[in-house]
């Protein structure tokens, strides 16, 4: 198997990270990862993205310019890579951040209100759990009891508290992209 | 004593939402909006109608999103900015302008 | 919170962005001291009238960009050699006002010989010098102004003397000069500060006619984003621990005479 | 098996610099490296007591390289190109003064201030010499976050075997990218060899030691220059490491080295898959360089493709291994744009169209 | 005609430079270079009034001089081998950001501190690139004390031309020899044209001028890139400069540059007078190269010798042209021993018994 | 002139060459200050009898080749960068005593950073820095501790201030460093001179056991070549001109308890 | 008084004739030689028997040519030079040596 | 015709310039000339020497491997240059300063006591121009007038006085020239 990704959006909305954890997953599954990010040169507020590789066999290129799955959280992010999704791949997208849909037909579109549901948790900063949840249910390329595995291993122990809140994003998200309904 | 009356007005799709004018406003006018803007921030916006144009905000706005309104009066009727800018080529040498305190 | 309703109508502009100032987002990080150190740069430039006479130079570090809001002549630098730079062009343009924006890093570390050496050259150039304790661009280093126990991306466990060495005072140094004009230390914290600071560049600008020697600017300010904190905290903390060892003030002024027989 | 993790390029290459017994480490900031003394400040002092110091310049740092080395430590520095540039005149006494270490480039956009992203445009100034006078460094380049981690120890047994400088030339993207990768075990410092050359204080029963590179005599100054080509030749004839891959029955060569060796490898099996029979040769050092390896392959193959991350510097070396033998093409792209496998696999097909 | 003198080399250079019309020189000692700067301070401010300063050392000395071409003045300034390494990281800036100046490398021997006897060990540096990035110094090689004086106002008007850093690439020997020289009138600095990109201050009818190597955006960086890339092609289609003799009937011929090319005719008219056909290619831009030159020929002899006075650099450039239609030699004496005409003729011998 | 007739052999030896000084020809030019500071610091570390625990630095100029002299384990650094290589040498080897060999030109213009950053970081070396006022071994160019007025190749028609800046005292500057120890200024032109120029050393020496920063030893000395003058005449000269502006004397010292609490 | 005895000795073949052990010995004893030697310099030598082994001569020569013998007194019988020479290994802090004055 | 001829002896003795006044004279005589110098690092007492090619022709290598004329003011210059007189070519040395005289008897061998006869002339800087005097006479590279001449231009006013002292050196050189017994 193999699954090529990109996660994209604003520094600071845990694009990085959420890609780090996938990858940290992959490896648990004694899979193949290589996670490669990009980011402009501002500390923040710039845009930023990481391509994630999961494979069973060994990674050639790191980088990707047609992609399984495009992970969108804000709308310069869907604008520049909606095109990049494989023909039958898959484009998920923060439906509360983005306001201008993406158009193709010919691949599976999920729209999650990440940012909203992420309120409704009471921490923002969830929101990318939520969506990983989401991408997790997509694309089935690791199991969401690894990546609590992975988490468990990758957050340092004073953040440990956290990971029931964790679980509960992901599995939120998982049920969203069950309920998502392509926007017409 | 009559109050001076100002005003101020933001450029909130460039402001970072960062509250310094916000602590730095004497009569704790401003506050940040419910709202984001195009950025992503909370934006800075005028909340209570006491502004007397100190330019307190305006000055340690890291952004220079903030313009300052002030009545005329003899004494605010013209500030430095606006007279210096129509100054060009040769200058002279004065030991330091706009030395109001604050 | 509820926006008030504005009157603009009949009050007048009394303070705003200066048109030598390009109407473009920065992209300092929220609360980011380099915005107000580059708009009264920018300020003093309108004041003075000097836009088509000036040439800034800014060299590597998170004001590299200054030239995409600064609307004036500008010259993008290497790390550290701004003042040779700045050099270079003011001996062949001896009549333009030159000026330098550098952090701390750049001046104070690996700028440190071109530094000294033009301040001592007395290059008449005004230097703007920011000091915020920390490498901003690439990602919260210490710097050579980084205060002792303060923790940066390199000293994880805080700044200790005996490995790491003190903070430089650099300016400090420089005030002893006989090529320094005008030294001074200042802050953009508050407003007052802002005030005094602008007058300091003002100053540095004007006095560049008598070609008496380098003025020199620092402006202690802040790194909201690698110091971990709110712009408001922060400059709190800039209060409380930057100013009492970087103390505020005149380190070395020109004499009325001086400033007279220009 | 040693210990399994998932870490960036940077991470890993300062990871492995502790587990090799590291002395010391002088760095200064640049990005895309910073990584590696920030990782160096928070973990090697408290595991092995190495002295890792930030210093005020890249100059500095190459010169306490210079220093340290000279004394017998086992030591690296890294940076990025416009930091490299600077310490071109260090890296010329350290070569020759012949101290043995370990430099690392991580290799940005240039030229002047350029681009953080990553770049192959320093391939020249690793390989022909970006200092002045006759001198090589060995040159690794590394293409997984593993190589990154291995060519550290690697890097410092071919150092210290031919009192030589080491440069492992990477790039951005390899520094900055997670894989995953499989520690050594850690060496105990203790048993680190201080060479009878270092200068750590002369005992009685030895003359003092000398490090220098200065001679001024134009027959001694020759002699030694004569030496160092001498030792460069042992090295070249003992120490050149190349990939190969299916070259056996290729008809078509890609030639490639780091990241963009990667790109190669998912160019030629998008190709394969198409049916062509392309090859993919990857050296390993950059110097040494794999001339003869490329130079018999020539001779039963149609054409060659340099594939870089810069506008045509390697391609000169595969030219001169060629020799004539057959066309070498060269597509690179620049400012930290990674050519992309479909992009070259459609420059391979133009190239071999015209060929046939 | 104009006034002839008897110069060392420095001293035409410097001469050549104030009657060019240059308007500063930045600069710091070294040996064998230092009487230029000392021939200036002497000679040059009370005739011209034009800037001469001492900089603090090489690094800042190439940052004025960064700071002078973006403000559109004719600057030059001058070092030997460490000095040049020095100044890497800026070269590069100033590739970068196109700015118009003249270096002159008076090449020592090295690595390192090395000797301050002549050598042509910076061959590599000059032409490949000795900072970091993709860029290109156009590089002159002056054999005669006129050409020192010459290549002064021929490399500004180069420089200006297309906006690119040139480097005059001689060597202690020269520096120091005496011959005569003819030098060319007085250039009236009034009449020096500012050009419209520099930065003198933003009028009111214009954009403001920035000049930066900076370009943050790959894709931008990159057409920044290509844009110089296209540059470089047009200099290296219009701008080659090289020397023939006897090449239409050779069956060898010498390639050599500088020094190394006066050598070389003494080779080639000792040989001839033995009844040798022997040829000699002598490139003066060492970048643009002339490998269409030698090309051509290559066809029709037996071998190249690359005469220099190093290890081997510019005989990869012979071999470039070459492509393998002919063996190619190299010959070089290193640590400032230049190499003696009769040794080079037995050389050329002993290869020529070889080929035939 | 007629020698005297000599009676080594009921007398003893009281003063003899440096055994850790090489018996080798010196290459420096008749009545050069280098060869009286080569002495006596090969002296020191003959009377400390730690010949097999230190090691030197000596840049470019004309003590490049002190390593041709001086009988201890030597390395040859770079233009301006002997701290730094010094640094490279003490954190690894911090139980060696450490010196720097280095000319004005050297550490104060080309070096100027690495100098300052080595002392405010307070690296246990001992720096000894002549001070003569001119290049060397390129030549007799201008140096950053030119005096006004003095001709050198460089400056044909004398320094001039306003356009090639003062003369630097950089070791006023490196006193107000934390990171210093132990700064002095010494000469080496008289018997006495050499006599207190020798203590400074052996202290810079001894101190390095405390761990507790940088010793800096100016000693301000002479360049008859490339002053123009007879041997003689330049140590008058330098009496004359140049101590009044490089006044000797210690600008720094350890109080008591810092030596003692070792 | 009883004058101090000394003498010197000078490797000639190594002065350079400086002449600054001249104009530093106290009793005018030295003086240039009118022969060179083979570096081609007129070398210094002892011209008047008043040596008292002052040392100043040898203080101030640049190329330590200069050997200083002196009769065997108390006070001058063994200087530092001497002692110190046989110390090796672990040195003791000391605030300076040698203090006398000159 | 051409004469390549190297001058060598200690730096200080003069053998720099009375090249450079050799090659002086040679350019206002018309022909090519090229003065090449080598010298050690010491700024005095190491030893110096130059190469001076007087030619009617271009002059390609400035470096000379054997001499039409060697003119050695010391011994180790002597030592080193005296085989490289070409057969038949001339040595010229000073018989004050050398004590081991060359031995090879296919070449002209001219010794002049130039330091002894300076001091005879009270100025011993004079040295260099007397054995300049002495090659003249032997080599008729230029004349003597022109070398006049050539002083004339190079030195600096305030040294003019000085041209009738180089003069009467010149033309003892000469003298001596035509006087000297080669050792046997």
């Amino acid at each position: 198997m193999v699954e090529e990704v990109i996660f994209a959006g604003f520094g600071g909305q845990g694009v990085l990270s959420m890609g780090q954890v996938l990858a940290y997953s992959g490896m648990i599954e004694n899979r193949e990862v290589c996670w490669m990010p990009s980011y402009g040169p501002e500390m923040r507020g710039g845009t930023a993205n990481c391509i994630v590789t999961v494979s069973s066999d060994e990674i050639s290129s790191p980088i990707i310019s047609r992609f399984d799955t495009v992970v969108a959280l804000n709308q310069p992010s869907l604008d520049k890579f909606e095109s990049a999704v494989k023909p039958g791949g898959t484009l998920i997208y923060d439906s509360t951040n983005i306001i201008d849909p993406p158009k193709r037909s010919d691949i599976d579109i999920v729209p999650i209100p990440a940012s909203e549901e992420a309120v409704k948790l009471k921490n923002t900063k969830i929101m990318n759990m939520i969506v990983l949840g989401a991408f997790l249910a997509k694309r089935n390329t690791v199991s969401i009891e690894t990546v609590l595995d992975a988490l468990k291993k990758v957050l340092p122990e004073r953040h440990h508290h956290l990971i029931p809140l964790n679980e509960q994003a992901l599995h939120r998200g998982k049920e969203l992209a069950g309920e998502a309904v392509p926007v017409p | 004593m009559a109050k001076i009356r100002g005003d101020i007005k933001i450029d909130v799709e460039k402001c970072k939402g960062c509250e310094l004018c916000i602590v730095a406003c004497p009569l704790d006018a401003i506050a940040l909006s419910d709202g984001i803007n195009k950025q992503g921030y909370h934006y800075a916006v005028l909340v209570e109608d006491v502004c007397n144009g100190c330019k307190s905000c305006a000055l340690v706005c890291p952004d220079a999103v903030i313009t300052v309104y002030r009545e005329d009066r003899e004494s605010g009727k013209k500030e430095p900015v606006a007279e210096l800018r129509k100054v060009t080529g040769d200058i002279t040498i004065q030991v330091g302008v706009e030395e109001e305190g604050n | 919170m509820q926006e008030i309703e504005h009157h603009y109508d009949d009050l007048s502009v009394i303070y705003e962005r200066p048109a030598t100032l390009l109407d473009t987002r920065m992209h300092y990080c929220p609360g980011c001291g380099h915005g107000v150190a580059h708009r009264i740069v920018m300020e003093a430039v309108e004041e003075l009238g000097i836009q088509e006479t000036t040439v800034g130079v800014a060299p590597v570090g998170c004001s590299v960009f200054a030239y995409h809001y600064m609307n004036v002549d500008m010259q993008e630098a290497a790390h550290g050699r701004a003042t040779a730079v700045a050099t270079g062009i003011k001996r062949c343009r001896p009549d333009k006002y030159v000026f330098t924006y550098q952090g701390d890093g750049d001046l104070a570390a690996i700028g440190t010989g071109e530094t000294i050496h033009t301040v001592n050259r007395g290059e008449n150039i005004l230097i703007v010098f920011i000091n915020n304790a920390i490498y901003g661009m690439t990602g919260g280093q210490m710097a050579p102004t980084t205060l002792i126990t303060q923790k940066t991306s390199t000293t994880p466990y805080g700044r200790e003397a005996s490995f790491m060495g003190n903070p430089l005072k650099i300016t400090d140094l420089l005030a002893m000069l006989p090529g320094a004009f005008y030294v001074t230390r200042q802050a953009v914290n508050t407003p007052a500060h802002v005030r005094k600071a602008k007058k300091a560049i003002l100053n540095g600008f004007q006095w560049q006619k008598l070609n008496k020697g380098t003025c020199f600017v620092e402006i202690v300010s802040n790194c909201p984003t690698n110091w971990g904190m709110k712009p408001v905290e922060s400059n709190k903390w800039l209060e409380e621990y930057m100013l009492p060892f970087y103390p505020l003030g005149d380190m070395k002024v020109p004499s009325k005479e001086e400033l007279e027989n220009g | 098996m040693g210990e399994l993790r998932l870490m960036k390029g940077n991470e890993a290459l300062a990871e492995a610099a502790i587990r090799a017994g590291m002395d010391a480490y002088f760095g200064y900031p640049i990005t895309p490296q910073s990584e590696v003394l920030e990782y160096l400040t928070r973990e090697a002092y408290n595991r092995t007591q190495c002295t890792i110091l930030q210093a005020e310049s890249e100059i500095a740092s190459i010169n306490m390289i210079y220093g340290a080395s000279g004394a017998g430590a086992r030591v690296m520095t890294s940076s990025s190109s416009p930091g490299i540039s600077l310490m071109q005149e260090g890296i010329s006494y350290i070569a020759g003064a012949e101290l043995p270490c370990l430099l690392v480039n991580i290799n940005r956009g240039g030229p002047g201030l350029g681009t953080i992203q990553p770049s192959q445009g320093d391939y020249f100034q690793a390989t022909k010499g970006g200092g002045h006078g006759d001198y090589h460094l060995i040159v690794l380049a590394p293409a997984t976050v593993q190589e990154m981690a291995d060519f550290v120890l690697d890097g410092w047994q071919l150092a210290e075997k031919y009192r030589n400088p080491v440069m492992i030339l990477s790039d951005g993207a390899l520094g900055q990218m997670m894989e995953k990768v499989e520690l050594r075990e850690q060496v105990d410092r203790a048993t680190n060899v201080i060479p009878e050359w270092a200068t750590i204080g002369k005992s009685k029963d030895r003359e003092r030691n000398i490090i220098t590179s200065l001679f001024i005599q134009p027959e001694e100054m020759e002699r030694v220059n004569l030496r160092l080509q001498e030792k460069y030749k042992v090295i070249m004839d003992n120490e050149i490491r190349v990939q190969e891959q299916n070259t056996e029955d290729a008809d078509f060569v890609i030639v490639a080295y780091g990241l963009s060796a990667r790109i190669g490898r998912k160019v030629m099996e998008i190709l394969r898959a198409e049916g062509m029979k392309i090859g993919l040769i990857r050296p390993i050092t950059l110097w040494p360089y794999p001339y003869e390896t490329i130079g018999k392959v020539a001779g039963r193959v149609k054409g060659f493709l340099s594939l870089e991350m810069n506008a045509g510097q390697m391609v000169e070396d595969v030219r001169l291994a060629v020799n004539g033998q057959c066309p070498v093409g060269h597509y690179g792209r620049m400012g930290g744009i990674i050519p992309g496998p479909d992009e070259v696999a459609d420059v391979i097909k133009t190239m071999y169209a015209k060929i046939q």
